[in-house]
């Protein structure tokens, strides 16, 4: 079965299979390594970091929801400087390919934390993400403007040289129009998509369950949505897509590709069954094997409609 | 660390509200330390998605045991297992009850089905004076099995002192004559920050066996935060669940 | 328990209980009257009608997903003409209220329709579809375009007297400009929310699940979206507001309720449970006991955020 | 048209693949005819959400059966039920066989599964002749329960004629050779068109049991559309699932 050729080019960024694990059901790796070989997947994508340590939202942070869950966790991370000094060099170690993913509150902190972060050898690539609906002051605002999300990629471009991957917002009408303006300024790549805003309340208490109020939806729940966008990306807009949202299985890593991604991240799984992103290795094999397909990459954009 | 199929031995029912699942689990049943608690995940679909915390309460040989009251769909899905059926379980997890401080005297503080992680705890405390305080709502909640030198509340009077767990260890007294106590307590939040500040101000060294909706359990969605007096979170299920009382605000 | 008043207004449509079966999901009453008493819920809302018949997409219309279901009808239904002639006459003999929802493909056939209804004494309100994302001349292009929303809410509005609901569109990023602008225009109601936008792959063929490629997803999955639209409504805009979207118990019903809903519609639920409609009236009222709350009106935004 | 709670007596294997549920059902029991379904609720969850339709295949007094495989996880579900579980039921559904036009023998054509609703058939043609052709994959899905006169067919050639159902019927002959025959045919939709074609074009009367996805199973989603010869849509949970072989475009 080994004759089939897992590695995939997503534009520039090379990856030995389209297998990532998706910004925040992760962590930075070291916990999920207890479960999987990091070094056998395509590679993962750390926890959204930001120039200065967050703390994050106060409990409740999760609450599930059919077939998904919610979460308002406020990108908590250990800012910019311990990510440099504690968490690369342990990532340096498991051979997996990095991807960082950045959030931030202005367009220069975005640029600043690319800066400081573009001599790492370690990070293959940077994963921005503009839509985390978690956070007050930016998030949501930046995600859903075009123009904002055009000059944010067009500073960052101009920061680095490594790919450029921009996470898109699906709380919108039409995500076509910010992956185009993204391939306008210079963006290598988009991946999509990011949570659904959603609430839940409690009927007893009549408070929101999460304490933040909203969170984001993720999950099996979500997934029809997230094929629906990287679709309609893949139709109108020629860039390459890495697709995310709700993949449980092999079988749905399989339809993101037919629909249009070049590659895929694996998230809220990985919080249930952490070791499918080498589980489902093998069974991408036998898939195109039994398809007929030699490289996977065939299978991108392969819908027939 | 690991993830496994536990094989379901056997059900049984302990009070008409409260059971105990057996598992065959020889893959972790020597590693888990008293307080550490497994995540389940109930069905093999997506309903419900996520796996489900529950300490681990017992051990014998290879088998573990789990007790568990029916709170929603999750643990009535778990309810419903025969004997055969496949567990699929990850664990152990978190950091379990501080052993090795100085005392001499262990008393355990349980609420409701907070009783789950001490009988383990019990088989642990071979050298120790236990006195084990239990409340719950009713007598149908009072689950004694595995438990030492046991003094019983319930809210509505059914069984025991009649009054809350607080009121049952003030009223009592043993706590506070106690040669050297430490605390080890388990159980509905307000409980636990009542036995917080009463070992705070009594100044009784006091482990919390907290709780926190989880996403994981094993330290990577950043879902389960508690506040420590430093003003930063630490995790439920990875720095936790058990905490020392002067450490954390609940 | 008969205690307790589970009458409200929303706005000017008064209503003997918050309980609605959504448009599409009943049909026009007949086959669901042989499981539920229409006569004891607060409406039924008809399957959307248009100027002319409209013979609908080819099949399949419809694919399941994790606790959800695609759709993707076209809008099948018999046009003004058959449904005036045959279908209003039983419409008027089942005791419940009628709410006509009417889909168009251009502002005129809105108002055609609505002129044409407004005499019907059966119909007491109309409910306005701007927002079906399965019908490729109108819908989604009006439901994501505000000044088109704000349009069609005036002209409808000049046209009847009776009560105007429009129904929103979730596939946006803020739901409550919508609703402000059908204020603005004079609508005094807002339904949140139609589908989301999904899309699903079948793997061995990489053909569309769905015939028409994309199809409205909607049920258990939808809810934390659903909520956090009404919240969003509520929060921001003073306006009348009836939940939809993934209700499947009296919990669920309550929990839009608190989130700002003055009534609720049933949807994919029907299909699954046809008697919720009914049983869900015994477990409100206990609710509502059980809470202290003497006119279920009351629960209406009654969050503590 | 009714919901109840069906009572599951036994799940037996007529052969590796193909399963025969045994429900306690007098609620509907003396009220089905034959083609008629109905659509079952798999699980007290969300997941999967929709009911699933299937034939009624057989009745016993106040017992109905449903004969069905494995095909996703909505029949896995339903084939590990015991006996005494509750099964949510919603039926009988939809138009059944149409047994009163003119024909003096009954030629069943099945595919596969699609012999479910034939024995409750064949038990309603007493004064006919009948002839029944039953084709399949393989031998492991043809099950001949509870109908006469069989004739087999299986794609690989491991039981009866080798080839498919209508081969099958072109090399034996019997059906051409009846007298005054009437065809009732279920199956994959590509077997139903070459039956249909087969019918039409040698003028024999036929009924085919038709197959859509489906939300509702009683004309409320409209969900299921057929087409027919006129260009109007027809549904097959409610005009449907038997339409005559010259009404619909398959
Ligand atoms: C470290 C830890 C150890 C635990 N040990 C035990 C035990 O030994 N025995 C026992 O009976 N229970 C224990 N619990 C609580 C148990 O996890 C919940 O009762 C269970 O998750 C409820 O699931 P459900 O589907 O039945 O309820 P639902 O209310 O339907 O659950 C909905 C969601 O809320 C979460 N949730 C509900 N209640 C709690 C809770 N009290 N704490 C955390 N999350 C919750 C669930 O995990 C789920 O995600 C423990 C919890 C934690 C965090
Ligand atoms: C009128 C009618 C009568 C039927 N009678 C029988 C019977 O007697 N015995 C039997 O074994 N099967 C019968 N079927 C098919 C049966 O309904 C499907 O096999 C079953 O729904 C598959 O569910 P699943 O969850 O196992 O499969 P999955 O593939 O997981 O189902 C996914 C979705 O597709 C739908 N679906 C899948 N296959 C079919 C199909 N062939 N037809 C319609 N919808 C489908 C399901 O309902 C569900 O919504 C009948 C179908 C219809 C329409
Ligand atoms: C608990 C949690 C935390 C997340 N944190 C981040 C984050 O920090 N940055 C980010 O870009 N996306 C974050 N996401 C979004 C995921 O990366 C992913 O886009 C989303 O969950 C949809 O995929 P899924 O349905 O497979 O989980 C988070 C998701 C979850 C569930
Ligand atoms: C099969 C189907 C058909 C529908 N048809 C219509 C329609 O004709 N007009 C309309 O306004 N909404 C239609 N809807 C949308 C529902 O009215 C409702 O807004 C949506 O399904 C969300 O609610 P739910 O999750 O409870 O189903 C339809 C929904 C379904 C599932
Ligand atoms: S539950 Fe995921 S970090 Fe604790
Ligand atoms: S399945 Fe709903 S109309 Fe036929």
């Amino acid at each position: 079965m080994s004759s089939v050729d897992l590695s995939v080019n997503v534009g520039p960024l090379k990856l030995k299979n389209p297998v990532l694990l998706a910004s925040g059901t992760v962590g930075y790796g070291n916990e999920i390594s207890e479960f999987l070989e990091l070094s056998k997947i395509g590679g993962i994508v750390t926890k959204s970091i930001s120039l200065l340590p967050r703390k994050g939202n106060p409990p409740q942070r999760i609450v599930e929801t059919p077939s998904g869950m919610m979460n308002a966790i406020g990108l908590a991370n250990v800012g910019l400087e311990i990510f440099i000094k504690e968490k690369i060099p342990f990532l340096k170690e498991v051979k997996s390919d990095i991807i960082c993913n950045i959030a931030a509150s202005s367009i220069e902190e975005y640029v600043e934390c690319v800066k400081a972060l573009n001599n790492e050898e370690a990070i293959k690539a940077f994963e921005i993400n503009v839509s985390c609906p978690n956070v007050k002051e930016g998030g949501l605002i930046f995600g859903n403007d075009v123009s904002a999300v055009g000059r944010i990629t067009e500073k960052v471009r101009a920061a680095t040289d490594k790919p450029v991957i921009i996470k898109l917002s699906p709380n919108t009408a039409s995500i076509s129009r910010f992956a185009e303006v993204v391939k306008k300024e210079g963006g290598d790549i988009v991946s999509a998509i990011n949570t659904l805003v959603g609430a839940a309340f409690d009927i007893w208490k009549k408070t929101p369950k999460i304490a933040n109020v909203t969170g984001g939806l993720s999950g099996p729940a979500i997934k029809p949505v997230a094929i629906a966008k990287v679709l309609e990306i893949s139709r109108k807009v020629d860039i390459p897509i890495i697709g995310i949202g709700g993949i449980s299985s092999w079988q749905d890593a399989v339809e993101f590709m037919i629909a249009g991604a070049s590659a895929f991240q694996l998230g809220t799984i990985n919080f249930v069954n952490p070791k499918l992103g080498n589980d489902i290795l093998t069974d991408l094999e036998d898939y195109c094997a039994k398809m007929g397909i030699e490289n996977i990459s065939d299978l991108t954009a392969s819908y027939k409609i | 660390m690991l993830i496994f199929n536990g094989t379901v031995e056997s059900i049984d029912w302990l009070t008409g509200q409260i059971a105990m699942l057996k598992v065959h689990a020889p893959e972790i049943s020597d590693k888990i330390l008293p307080g550490q608690f497994c995540n389940i995940k109930v069905s093999d679909n997506h309903f419900p998605l996520l796996r489900r915390p529950f300490s681990v309460s017992d051990i014998d040989g290879e088998f573990i045991f789990f007790m568990f009251d029916i709170h929603g769909e999750g643990t009535k899905m778990l309810s419903e297992k025969k004997q055969g059926d496949k567990l699929d379980i990850l664990g152990p997890l978190g950091n379990g009850f501080n052993l090795k401080t100085e005392y001499h005297t262990a008393v355990i503080v349980a609420g409701g089905i907070g009783a789950a992680p001490f009988p383990l705890l019990t088989k642990h405390l071979k050298n120790k004076k236990v006195i084990s305080y239990l409340g719950a709502r009713s007598s149908e909640m009072l689950v004694s099995y595995g438990l030492q030198n046991v003094i019983k509340s319930t809210d509505d009077g059914s069984e025991g002192f009649h009054g809350n767990i607080l009121q049952l260890i003030e009223s009592d007294g043993a706590l506070l004559s106690a040669d050297s106590p430490k605390i080890f307590a388990c159980g509905p939040t307000p409980m636990l920050k009542a036995i917080q500040d009463y070992a705070l101000k009594n100044n009784i060294p006091c482990d919390l066996s907290t709780e926190c909706a989880m996403a994981c359990g094993f330290g990577i969605c950043q879902g389960c935060p508690v506040e420590t007096v430093d003003g930063i979170y630490k995790l439920v299920c990875k720095d936790g669940p058990v905490f020392e009382a002067s450490e954390v605000n609940l």
